[in-house]
């Protein structure tokens, strides 16, 4: 998305993910831009029809997971050997197979939440966000194409609404967001 | 094309000639290589071993069939016959280990030389009195009989029974899952109870509650390495060309799923016992961390069988690709007959008889003796006198101490000290080995070439040849 | 319910503290005393970590799927308060491309991580009992046991709660009999490792000979806590047998009394493991009986009760089945679905396949 | 050779410190001198002196008193003897020879005192084994001389009583004697709190505490004592001797008094010091003066002794089936402390029972006549019988003691203090009540009746009757908890008893490498033959360390706090076990599996090779005790000394409800009582043993002072200071030449459970046993026996 957001929107609805995949394929095969596009849940394929990246969440969980392996096995070494040796049943002063299980649980530890909140920043999700709803089916039974409006044309944006309607389109609208209306 | 079958060709039965040859050149090499005093134990660990292993392998194969049939997997089924065919060597396979312990028991070699013992002078020891009792010759073998047995016919059962055409019927497909409940639950049996028999009984003191699974999770991940490159190899054949790299994928993803697992049960076992530090335990460990060399076996196979999968097998790309898959299988295979063999109980064993026999002759004698001698805190003290500092860094032990103590006391009394104590894996292990997955190959392939590689009216045909593993 | 769970175990150590107001030694953080920090070997302090990663990693799982039906719910809620509120709740959902491929990507590591996470957990509960010397207690196969046991004992659970909740909210269409006989067909699988690892203890404590470990399961089964054992072999080992036969595993009432049954087993297999262990251990001198007081009781009962009270005021505010799954599901696994999809495809087998063969076999 | 009749000299009778002292130094036995006394001990009731005999013969009360004829028939060679394993020991003694033998008798009358001089005199101990130049000045009472004052009052011959050190309104059985006190014209009592006696007296005049005044003593002839205050009045009391002085109208102080009769009387009886100054300074700074023995020689006048054995034989006559035996338990003894709540925390040593009295029986007798009713011990809780003795009756809970012979009732006197001011002290029934007069003399044997009652009671038992065999899984196992042999193998084989240790030792193999001890490595060796389970160590550990006590229902609970208790284990026959007592403490596991588990470091070991315990970093997880193997930590679930910061600001009710109900140490001057050098326990806190770390402490700083190592015996702890018979011994392993480090490495010396690898840092020693038979391991399991 750009830094500045547009408000004046065409929306596009569907009712059924096959069709609604297909459309996406051929608008974007026409060279239609597509500013985003909403679906009541996740639908296998829209990455691919929509062109775009794999997300790279899981290599910085990776990186997450292994800052906590690091950290964890660090600083239990540091502190029995180091800061604060102390025989405990005489078991040795390093005893790595005592070490394991919290390393594990930091490690799963620091990668839950180190992607979780990576997820949350990357999607610009928290407490209090007012969403731009483009419209309310979205999340329940509608799958969304919005399209850019406000630097087209009316010819242009009668074109989209044409190629949505011809597309299997259930509805196409028109959406006009105030200045202060959400993200 | 799925009504294809696979043609075992001369040539390839010339192969696994040459690798059976093979194998009884290695088991003569260790025969010879053998030294005198250890009751050729070193063939016979290597005959246990290699028994053990494969049959496990094939034990599990109808295990994968059995577990898929029952929770209505459809992904395996092109593969199905794969793993029925891998069965063939629980035929023969639960008989191999029946002739071993025959012989152990017949006293031809002295594996389970401590358990006769035991049998013949353990009355008096309170410890040992329920051995007295699951140690009964006939007891054992018949109890290792009954495996046999069972394996073999359902074996043959499984067969026959997936064998056959129309797979398709409603009536045929409930009595699979009635065959298949069976068989899981005698392999859940058995394969604990053959453990405790063939392989836990080698260390009569020693035990652990895990062991049945331990061993389970070790063969497992040997049999799925095992399909992965059973498949590769028919697909450069030719064969099985719906067989793609998605079923590969999720072969993979059982063979990392069972490294995690075995590495689980490893570090179960071995962290408990190191934990509490009760000698029934630890004398099993401290054996083995005394020899230099399995304590590199040891800690190799874990770093081969768990962090190898661990940062390899996790990608996606590694379980898609045949060559790095193919790689890694047979790395596990390797690591896991390893692990069998040197750290899983066989080969430290196979003379520890004669250091039993010190062991008696020094209580008996010198007795006073033996008790200043061998006071762990006492002696480790002396130790920690002298040399601080070098028992910081080490391992060194009490232990260490008391074993010392016990050669010195061994040798005096005159028993022909072993020149060491355990084989190494040497050319003679290898060639065994290559020689019992000769044979292994040759069943399978036998059994496979009687039929269709692929059930072509399986219900579940279709989800298999169109399986797609879109993550992981 | 694995978060009410949690929150109830967690309480536990806390409560059976002496100091409870000294609850926070537990954790590594430097203090007044100069650099004293914890004991890393202890298998208590591998619980504190265990189980607030557990809680905290499945607060995460379970907010992050959460998210999309609060967007979902917000949509169609009407008054500002209660859109304002499910708006927060949602964190602005919007359901974009981007962010479903990353919720996707999300859900898949947290399940992935949370798997093994389990495991650990359950691992860790048992080596609290199996890195000790205590005979009963000191057994290798306990690590997985738990694990298979916890796994029982949590689908007896779900069971429970689900009939009750399947019921009550009228959610036969969306909860069938085919997704209560898999459950079933589970629980009478790891009711039946779990038996077999009772059998293997029994075995192994027999076999080793050990004077103390043998006594132990000898007075396990033939002691004063007879009662006790035979109760959790009735109950978690003998009683999941039923589902053997199709027509139990099919029945409703069946299903729901035999997972209470579960509950009570596994509850008693902690009671033998914890109790006959600790009565009789290693000097004759020290055995005695537990009895339960008032207090004890209490803590129970009410732990019981928190556990309700938080489950059930989830039911009533947060939607009980994952909507965002079950739409994707439905597009594809659906009754409707697949016979749209066998129609269109024109599959060969027949009804066999059609009617899907986990719905009817 | 000692034979004793029904007299527990090791617990209760005459001197019991004196003579557990002086019976162990014969009883040690090491490879270089590989024999001991030999002990028989002929009783009804068992006692711990029974139970340390190398033999003891259970008979009946009434047999107790046959049996010295029997014993004096054989010696004499008058006659035969009617029971035979009595003959046997009368044989030995015989055998025994000239000087070599010693026979007592606990039993309170005169004829049976004549027949035990008769046998002695035979046996020709007077001058070898007995003599006579220093007589006991202790334990002078009279039986007829309080009959005679219960008479005087009610007929009003006798007009004024003084009460001093005595209780006789509780502990006389002379009827009708509280009544009587009440009508003497002047009746004082200095007894410093309201006894009994106390309360019915006129005049109550409060001596001083012991601790705050002037006195001497002559406890044995020529042994002389001086007593000196050290700490000042704590109330406004008198001593009594200043009374007596003032009421006599003499001036000047008790001091002066004293000063002045031992410048005429005892000065001159010794010639160490010349000059009066420094002989009395001398006596006051060493506390004994031990002057030359004076004592005449006595011969033994034998015309009474055939009067005697008609009498005693006529006695025994009269006893019939159901006797009742009553004797002194070692806590509480003749119930003049039983205010202590220190003692009344102490379990009896031989039935384990604390707080009250109870009816000791054959537990046979006691499975047969429906006394079982748990026999897996789930609750304490036992039948309630009424017992009646002439016409007086108790009724109290009916516990089975092994050793005790059928028809049989041993009940404990001293309980059933009606004064003390706290209802949990006024336990168990009065036995007093039930001595039964013969001859001049009231007697602890007297025929009874017995009769089951509904009630039921809870008894604070600390330890019941298991079976450690298992017979059952293919042959017998036993624990190997304790170890015992006889003196004949011992001599054969030092580790006899202890053969098991070598092949323990052997398989003794760890996954650790050591942690150094470099220097000191304090180890306790604790030898079970001395030990005679009296339990002065665990009064001394209490009191050292601050433990609290918990209260009877705290004990029911099994929530003591003791750091060292005594564990009692029997083997051997059924019905007349041998026991070995094993105090059992912290060992101080140099692997300790309570160490590892602690989550917040609280707990860990010290390069002295000492557990030891950071209180105030305990959050009271108690996840170490479920890990000892031993047993042996206590956790505070109440904060019953008021160290708690939580019970002083949120808990006030708590407060009060913890020093009414668990008799915590919260009020000012029982906290008088606290050691100042132990800090006070929190709750919520485990605590346990620490080996006196406070002594260890101060005599590494003594040492230090000095500018000297720590010698051994500088340091010691409190259980061993407080051990007459020298069972305990204390040291540093790391000093090769000390007593411990030679124990540690005898042949004799085990640890309990070592084999589990804890390498506990106290250890035991086989007990060795004086006879011939070797008794075959017997599952004693009444309670399961159909």
């Amino acid at each position: 998305m750009d830094s500045v957001a547009p408000n004046k929107f065409v929306v596009g609805l569907w009712d059924h993910e096959e069709v609604y995949l297909h459309a996406i394929e051929h608008l974007r095969h026409k060279g239609v831009k597509i500013y985003d596009s909403l679906t009541p849940f996740p639908v296998h394929g829209l990455d691919e029809a929509l062109g775009m990246k794999e997300t790279r969440l899981h290599t910085a969980g990776f990186f997450f997971g292994a800052t906590g392996t690091t950290l964890a096995l660090s600083f239990m070494t540091w502190v029995m050997t180091t800061n604060y040796p102390i025989d405990f049943g005489g078991k040795p002063n390093w005893p790595v197979p005592s070490f394991i299980p919290i390393t594990f649980e930091l490690t799963v530890l620091f990668a839950a939440w180190g992607m979780t909140l990576t997820y949350l920043v990357r999607n610009k999700l928290w407490p209090g966000r007012v969403p731009r709803i483009y419209d309310k089916r979205t999340t329940d039974d509608r799958f969304a194409l919005v399209f850019d409006a406000e630097s087209l044309t009316d010819a242009e944006i009668n074109s989209i609404k044409d190629a949505c309607k011809k597309e299997g389109a259930v509805d196409v609208k028109d959406k006009v967001f105030t200045e202060a209306e959400g993200l | 094309m799925t009504n294809e079958k696979f043609e075992f060709t001369d040539s390839l039965k010339k192969n696994l000639y040459i690798m059976m040859g093979l194998g009884l050149l290695g088991l003569v090499w260790v025969f010879l290589g053998d030294h005198e005093s250890n009751h050729h134990g070193r063939l016979w660990s290597n005959l246990l071993a290699n028994s053990y292993y494969f049959t496990g392998i094939a034990l599990f194969g109808m295990f994968v069939v059995s577990a898929t049939q029952l929770a209505y997997g459809g992904w395996q089924t092109l593969m199905k016959r794969i793993f029925i065919s891998m069965s063939a060597f629980a035929r023969i396979g639960g008989f191999l280990l029946l002739l071993i312990l025959a012989a152990g028991i017949a006293d031809v070699h002295k594996l389970y030389e401590h358990v006769s013992h035991i049998m013949h002078t353990g009355h008096g020891d309170p410890k040992y009195s329920t051995k007295l009792v699951y140690f009964a010759s006939w007891f054992w073998i018949g109890r290792v009989f009954v495996y046999a047995l069972l394996w073999a016919t359902f074996s043959i059962v499984f067969d026959r029974f997936f064998g056959e055409a129309d797979q398709s019927s409603q009536a045929k497909y409930k009595k699979s899952k009635l065959l298949a409940a069976a068989f899981i639950v005698v392999f859940a049996v058995s394969e604990s109870a053959v453990s405790w028999d063939m392989i836990m009984s080698l260390d009569p003191h020693w035990f652990s509650t895990l062991f049945g699974w331990y061993n389970f999770a070790s063969y497992g991940c040997a049999a799925w390495a095992t399909s992965i490159l059973i498949i590769i190899y028919l697909k450069s054949k030719g064969y099985l060309n719906q067989v793609n790299e998605n079923h590969v994928h999720d072969l993979g993803k059982m063979l990392f799923g069972f490294s995690i697992f075995w590495t689980y049960l490893w570090f179960s076992q071995f962290m408990l016992q190191w934990y509490a530090n009760i000698p029934e335990d630890t004398n099993f460990w401290v054996k083995r961390f005394d020899e230099p060399y399995f304590k590199v076996t040891i800690f190799g196979a874990l770093i081969v069988n768990f962090l190898f999968p661990l940062f390899f097998l996790i990608k996606r790309s590694a379980k898609r690709n045949f060559k790095m898959i193919g790689f890694g299988a047979a790395l596990l295979i390797f690591g896991h007959y390893v692990d069998f063999f040197n750290y899983t109980f066989v080969e430290p064993n196979w003379n520890h008889e004669a250091m039993e026999h010190g062991h008696g002759a020094a209580v008996k004698s010198e007795n006073v003796v033996m008790l200043a001698e061998a006071h762990a805190t006492e002696a480790a003290h002396g130790a920690a006198a002298t040399d601080a500092v070098k028992h910081e860094g080490h391992e060194a032990s009490a232990a260490v101490e008391v074993k010392h103590g016990e050669h010195g006391v061994e040798s005096k009394h005159g028993h022909e000290a072993p020149v060491k104590n355990f084989a190494s894996i040497g050319i003679g292990e290898i060639l065994v080995f290559i020689g019992f997955a000769g044979l292994f190959l040759f069943m399978f392939f036998s059994n496979l070439s009687k039929r269709n590689i692929v059930p072509e009216d399986d219900p579940y045909l279709k989800e298999s040849e169109k399986l797609n593993v879109t993550w992981a | 319910m694995t978060i009410f769970a949690v929150i109830c175990a967690g309480m536990f150590p806390i409560f059976h503290m002496g100091r409870v107001w000294d609850a926070p030694f537990i954790f590594p953080i430097p203090n007044t005393r100069g650099p004293l920090w914890v004991n890393f070997n202890s298998p208590l302090l591998w619980d504190v970590f265990a189980i607030s990663t557990y809680f905290s990693v499945s607060l995460l799982f379970w907010y992050s799927g959460l998210m999309p039906d609060f967007g979902t719910i917000r949509d169609r809620s009407k008054g500002k308060i209660r859109k304002y509120l499910y708006n927060l709740a949602s964190f602005g959902w919007q359901g974009s491309a981007k962010q479903w491929q990353r919720f996707e990507a999300l859900s898949l590591v947290l399940a992935g991580l949370s798997t093994p996470l389990v495991l650990s957990v359950h691992t860790i509960v048992s080596f609290d009992f199996a890195t000790s010397v205590i005979p009963g207690w000191h057994t290798t196969i306990f690590p997985p046991y738990f694990v298979a046991g916890a796994i029982f004992s949590g689908f007896a659970m779900v069971e429970t709660l689900m009939i009750i909740t399947r019921k009550l909210f009228k959610l036969e269409d969306y909860i069938t009999i085919n997704h209560i006989e898999s459950m079933n067909k589970i629980i009478v699988l790891t009711g039946s490792i779990v038996g077999i690892a009772y059998l293997t203890e029994l075995f192994i404590a027999w076999y080793s000979g050990a004077l103390y470990e043998q006594f132990a399961f000898y007075n396990r089964i033939l002691g004063k806590y007879l009662w006790a054992y035979a109760l959790m072999m009735s109950c978690n080992v003998l009683s999941p047998q039923l589902y053997w036969f199709k027509r139990f595993r099919r029945s409703i009432p069946v299903t729901f009394v035999l997972s209470i049954f579960v509950n009570i087993g596994m509850w008693f297999e902690r009671f033998v493991i914890i109790v006959t262990s600790l009565a009789d251990d290693y000097l004759v001198s020290s055995w005695a009986y537990f009895s339960p007081t008032w207090v004890d009781w209490g803590i129970y009962l009410g732990s019981i009760s928190v556990f309700l009270f938080l489950f059930l005021l989830f039911a009533r505010f947060f939607p009980t089945i994952a909507i965002a799954e079950v739409k994707a599901i439905f597009r594809t696994s659906s009754e409707v679905a697949k016979a749209e999809r066998a129609k269109a495809e024109g599959a060969t087998h027949g009804g066999f396949v059609l009617k899907g063969a986990l719905d009817k076999e | 050779m000692i034979l004793s009749v029904g007299a527990d000299f090791l617990g209760t009778w005459v001197s019991p410190v004196e003579f557990s002292a002086d019976y162990s130094t014969n009883r040690k036995v090491s490879k270089d001198k590989a024999e001991m006394s030999r002990h028989i001990q002929i009783e009804s009731m068992p006692s711990i002196t029974g139970y340390k005999a190398d033999t003891r013969i259970s008979v009946k009360p009434s047999e107790e008193l046959s049996s010295l004829v029997d014993i004096l028939n054989v010696v004499t060679g008058a006659g035969a003897a009617k029971n035979a394993k009595v003959a046997k020991a009368a044989e030995e003694l015989k055998s025994a020879g000239a000087g070599n033998a010693l026979v007592v008798c606990g039993v309170n009358s005169a004829d049976a005192q004549v027949i035990v001089n008769a046998i002695n005199n035979a046996l020709g101990s007077y001058g070898s084994t007995i003599t006579w130049d220093r007589p006991y000045n202790t334990k002078q009472g009279s039986d007829k001389a309080i009959v005679q004052l219960a008479e005087g009052l009610n007929n009003g011959s006798v007009k004024a009583v003084l009460f001093l050190d005595s209780n006789p309104a509780y502990s006389s059985p002379v009827k009708g004697l509280a009544e009587a006190i009440k009508k003497a014209e002047l009746s004082v009592s200095f007894a410093n709190r309201a006894d009994e006696t106390a309360q019915l007296c006129k005049y109550v005049c409060p001596d001083n505490h012991w601790l705050e005044s002037w006195n001497d003593l002559e406890p044995k002839a020529g042994v002389y004592n001086t007593v000196q205050p050290t700490i000042s009045k704590l109330f406004d009391t008198r001593p009594i001797q200043e009374t007596l002085l003032k009421w006599s109208g003499k001036s000047g102080s008790y001091y002066d008094f004293i000063q002045k009769y031992w410048e005429n009387n005892i000065y001159g009886k010794q010639t160490k010091y010349s000059g009066f100054w420094a002989f009395w300074d001398n006596a006051v700074h060493d506390g004994e003066i031990v002057v030359d023995a004076s004592g005449s020689a006595a011969s033994f006048d034998g015309a009474s002794v055939s009067a005697s054995v008609s009498n005693l034989s006529a006695y025994v006559a009269t006893l019939g089936d159901a006797q009742v035996r009553l004797y002194e338990s070692v806590a509480i003894g003749d119930g003049s402390w039983g205010d202590n709540p220190f003692l009344q925390e102490l379990p009896d040593s031989v039935s384990k029972v604390a707080w009250g009295n109870f009816i000791a029986v054959n537990p046979r007798w006691y499975v047969k006549n429906g006394y079982n009713i748990d026999p897996d011990f789930k609750e304490k809780r036992y039948a309630v019988a009424k017992l009646t003795v002439g016409g007086e009756s108790i009724e109290l809970p009916v516990v089975g003691v092994p050793g005790t012979p059928e028809g049989t009732f041993g009940v404990a006197l001293g309980y059933g203090r009606t004064s003390p001011n706290h209802s949990d002290l006024q336990v168990g029934a009065n036995a007093f009540k039930l001595l039964a007069k013969s001859g001049d003399s009231f007697n602890t044997i007297s025929k009874a009746s017995i009769a089951k009652t509904e009630a039921t009671d809870l008894v604070a038992i600390t330890q019941t009757h298991f079976n450690i065999t298992l017979q059952d899984l293919g042959g017998v196992k036993t624990r190997k908890t304790v170890k015992e042999t006889t003196l004949k193998e011992y001599a054969k084989n030092p580790a006899a008893g202890n053969e098991d240790r070598a092949h323990i030792m052997e398989e003794m193999v760890t996954l650790y490498y050591e942690h150094t001890k470099p220097g000191h490595h304090w180890t306790m060796v604790i030898d079970l033959n001395s030990c005679d389970g009296c339990g002065a160590c665990v009064v001394a550990c209490n009191v050292e360390n601050n433990v609290p006590v918990v209260g009877k229902d705290q004990v029911i609970r099994a929530r003591e706090m003791h750091w060292l208790r005594i564990d009692r284990y029997y083997t051997g026959e059924a019905d007349n076990p041998d026991v070995v007592f094993q105090p059992m403490l912290c060992q101080h596991c140099d692997n300790a599996p309570c160490e590892n588990v602690c989550p917040v470091a609280a707990t860990n070991h010290s390069s002295e090779g000492m557990n030891q315990m950071a209180y105030n970093r305990c959050i009271g997880t108690r996840y170490c005790a479920n890990n000892c193997p031993y047993k042996v930590r206590r956790f505070n679930w109440y904060d019953y000394q008021q160290a708690d910061a939580f019970d002083k600001r949120y808990g006030t009710s708590n407060d009060q409800n913890v020093a009414s109900e668990y008799l915590g140490l919260h009020e000012p001057l029982t906290r008088m009582v606290l050691n100042p050098d132990v800090t006070v326990r929190s709750r919520g806190v485990m605590e346990k043993c620490s080996f006196c770390a406070q002594r260890l402490q101060a005599a590494k700083l003594e040492a230090k002072k000095d500018g000297r190592l720590l010698a051994d015996g500088d340091a010691t702890v409190a259980c061993q200071t407080a051990c007459a018979s020298g069972a305990i011994v204390f040291g540093d392993r790391n000093d090769k030449t000390s007593a411990v480090a030679k124990l540690f490495s005898d042949e004799r010396t085990f640890g309990v459970i070592e084999e589990i690898h804890t390498m506990p840092n106290v250890l035991y020693q086989t007990q060795v046993r004086n006879r011939d038979e070797v008794k075959k391991y017997d599952i004693i399991d009444y309670y399961h026996e159909s």
